[in-house]
Order: C-alpha cells, then structure tokens, then sequence
C-alpha cells in the first residue's frame, strides 16, 4: 500500500545536480498559497525541511503553519527529515477533518 | 469490500446489502450527518475536499485493518466530497459480522481511525463565512 | 421516537430518516440477520413469537431509558415477528446523536438490554427439526 | 409503563372466597402446555407461586422447566412470592432470544 513510486533506476546514475518535485496544496494550504499544487526545483539531496523552507519564501504565512502540517511523499505519511527523489509528489497535509 | 469517495449522496442501502452476507448475523453502520450547527453557531452547508487517491488508499488500509483485526468478511465505507446539506450524509461505515460485538467495535474503529488520518478536509459554511475545520488534535504521522 | 413489533420486512432507510434529525451528526444503526448457521449447524430459516404488547412496552423502556441517559431526541426500534429468511433483518435499531459517542453506545445498549428482558422468542428452523433458543445467561427478572 | 392494570375498587369489598387470572405460555412452554393461554381459579391471597403448583398437575415436565422461568403480571415482571388479584394477567417467560 505505502510503496513509493520512485522510477525504476536500471543502473546507478550519477546524482542529478538539481531534482524537480511536485507539491500539493490541499484546504486551507491551497488558500494560503493561492494554488493547489506547484513544481519546485531542489538540489540533489533536499529533504522534505528543504523543501518547506523554499516554499516559505514570498509566503510570509506559511512558516507558523508548518508546525501543523503534516507531510506525504508519494501517498505514503514521511518525516520532515526524509529525503526526495527526482519526480516524487509531495503533499502538505493540514489537520484533516474528515467524516 | 467497498471503500469509495463520490461526489453522489451515499447508497445506504447498497453499503448494508454489500455486508449482508449469509455467515453474518449482526451489521453495524455508521453514518456521520450534516449538522445544522458547529458547537452553536448556525451552519448553512459542508464542503469537503480530498487528496484523492491517497484517502482511498488510507481508507482501504484501515478497513483491511479492521477486517484483519476483527475476522470480518464484508465491510464498506463511502466518503462524500463536494456540498453538502443538512443533513446529507458524509460517510457511510456498513460492518458485517457473525456476532455484534464485533461489527460495533469494528465501525467504531473505521470512524475513530478516518477522523486521525485520511486526508480530507470539511469546510463550514456559515451566513457569514466559511472557515476550514482543522482539529488541533488530528494530526497524521508517519506510521 | 418509533418503536414497533412488525410482521413485515423492516424498512431500514425509514428508521434513518426518522432519527436524521438537523441537530444530529451521528447515526449508529444495528441490524440483526439471520445467519445461515447456529454454530455451525445449517439453519433453514427463524421464526419470532413475542408477547406482543409487553415487549412493545419493554422496548419502549429501553428506548426512553437510553434517550434519557444519553440525552438523545431520536431513536427507532423495530422487531421483527413471524417467519424470517437467511439475510432478513430480525430487529433494526437506529441512534442519532449530536456526537458518534452517544450514538454507538445508545445502540450497543438498547440491543444489549433488548436480548436479556424483551419477551420475544427465536425458534431456529433445521433440516431435520426445530428448537426454540433459550439462553442461559437471558433470564429477566424483577426491576 | 408497569402500572398494573387492576379493577378500581369503588368500595372495599369482602375479599373473594376464590380468585380468576388468565396465564399465558409462550414458545417452549406453549408447546409443553399444548395452549397459549389458561384460566385458572386460585383461592385469594394465591400468589405467583401457587399458580405453578396449581399449573404443575397434569403437566409432568412443567416443574422441571420453572427455575428458568420469569413471570409477569399484567405486564410487569414480579417476583414468585408475588400476590395475585382477581382478573390478573400471568405470563410465564422462558428464557428471551430476541434481537
């Protein structure tokens, strides 16, 4: 169920200088950022922190949010500290409220 | 196993059939009902908004949870997404089980367990407004 | 409130909709059906004798002890009589409550009391012969 | 809801040589009794005890059935020792399998 869709990696390759990921935005997230998703460009190595802290530029709100989000990669709940690959889908998850 | 999420008002009827199974003797369903206020204050409408494809996901691990852990053979939960009246139902829980024990505390744990981590969000409409309802105390982690 | 004794096949979405109230956020139904076995041995069909109108006014009690103790305005009880099919809905219980708490207990309760001090009886139809189900531990007694 | 359902007695009167109550069986002891239903004639003062004895004659597995039996008057589960009135309701109630 959790797997992640990484790509196949058929031969080990160099490590790419620059990784892309897409970021969702979902609730109030999406309204805070005025979009629900956006392509960010990190270097090789960028943890889920790494990431936050790029999309916190420009959005003067987004920091004090972050305490409250919680982080998917590829469908499956992650760490702040865990690292992301090339093409992964990151999801910012505010306190859900479902049911 | 049914586990959805439709933009249509939920069948009930259909999730009860689908956990009628012969071998069961008691279901227990849950449904959770748009109410007309929020502690209080008048409420005109619900909106509920999904990460898709990853509340499906969660929703089938929990109902495989529950089925593991209770023995059960039949189970189903629908998730509304989109507006919501009144009194519309927003999820719908069918368990079947062959003694009722059962079937109550396994519906009990699908809801207790979607409200912590399934990622959809309510939205309440009031006549003045609209606010996303984000409980303090439901915050997913890496499990 | 409805509650009700019914020779006739019990209409579920009837007693959802009787406790859909607008100030309700939680329903919790429970439906007893007939399994296909008694532990283990194939059963045919059930056949429900009551004694009509005090289990009307033990069902009623029950009700209204469980309205008043978790503060409930909507509750629906209904019983089957008769001959009943593998798959037939026995009794039919629906709660609704502002909270799922109140609505799953309320109807653990009413079900859980119903089958110790209601006075209907379930005969269990065979292959090869009938008996009447007597529990040991469901003997009422005085209040 | 257990109001029992006696006659108004508009003035006192001597108490009856002899009292009526209809006794209902149901399931198990329906079949045992061969009926649903039994007028019995008791003495006054008889309580829900001496009905059984009364009942036990002639029904030779009857007595062995009565430890797991309740009863009802008019409606009301009551205890054995209980006394009946003239035009009472008796119920004997196997054990209940309803739900």
């Amino acid at each position: 169920m959790r797997e992640t869709k990484r790509p196949p990696t058929a031969e080990p390759p160099a490590a790419p200088a620059a990784i892309s990921v897409r970021v969702l935005f979902f609730a109030s997230l999406a309204d805070l950022m005025g979009d629900r998703h956006r392509n960010l460009d990190l270097t090789a190595g960028a943890t889920v922190s790494d990431a936050l802290r790029d999309l916190a530029q420009g959005a003067p709100d987004f920091a004090s949010r972050v305490p409250h989000v919680s982080f998917a990669v590829n469908e499956a709940f992650v760490a702040a500290d865990t690292p992301l690959a090339d093409g992964d889908e990151l999801a910012l998850i505010p306190p859900v409220s479902g049911g | 196993m049914i586990v959805e999420l439709t933009s249509e008002p939920i069948d009930v009827p259909r999730l009860i059939a689908h956990v009628n199974k012969p071998s069961n003797g008691g279901i227990c369903t849950f449904l959770g009902v748009v109410r007309d206020n929020a502690e209080g204050r008048p409420v005109v409408k619900l909106g509920y908004e999904a990460y898709e494809s990853m509340a499906v996901a969660q929703m089938r691990a929990i109902v495989q949870e529950a089925m593991q852990r209770w023995g059960l053979d039949a189970v189903a939960l629908s998730h509304r997404t989109g507006e919501l009246q009144i009194g519309e139902a927003s999820v719908a829980i069918a368990v079947g089980a062959p003694h009722r024990a059962e079937a109550f505390e396994a519906c009990r744990f699908i809801i207790d367990t979607l409200k912590t981590r399934v990622p959809i969000w309510k939205k309440e409409f009031f006549q003045d407004g609209a606010v996303w309802v984000e409980p303090v105390s439901s915050q997913p982690s890496p499990q």
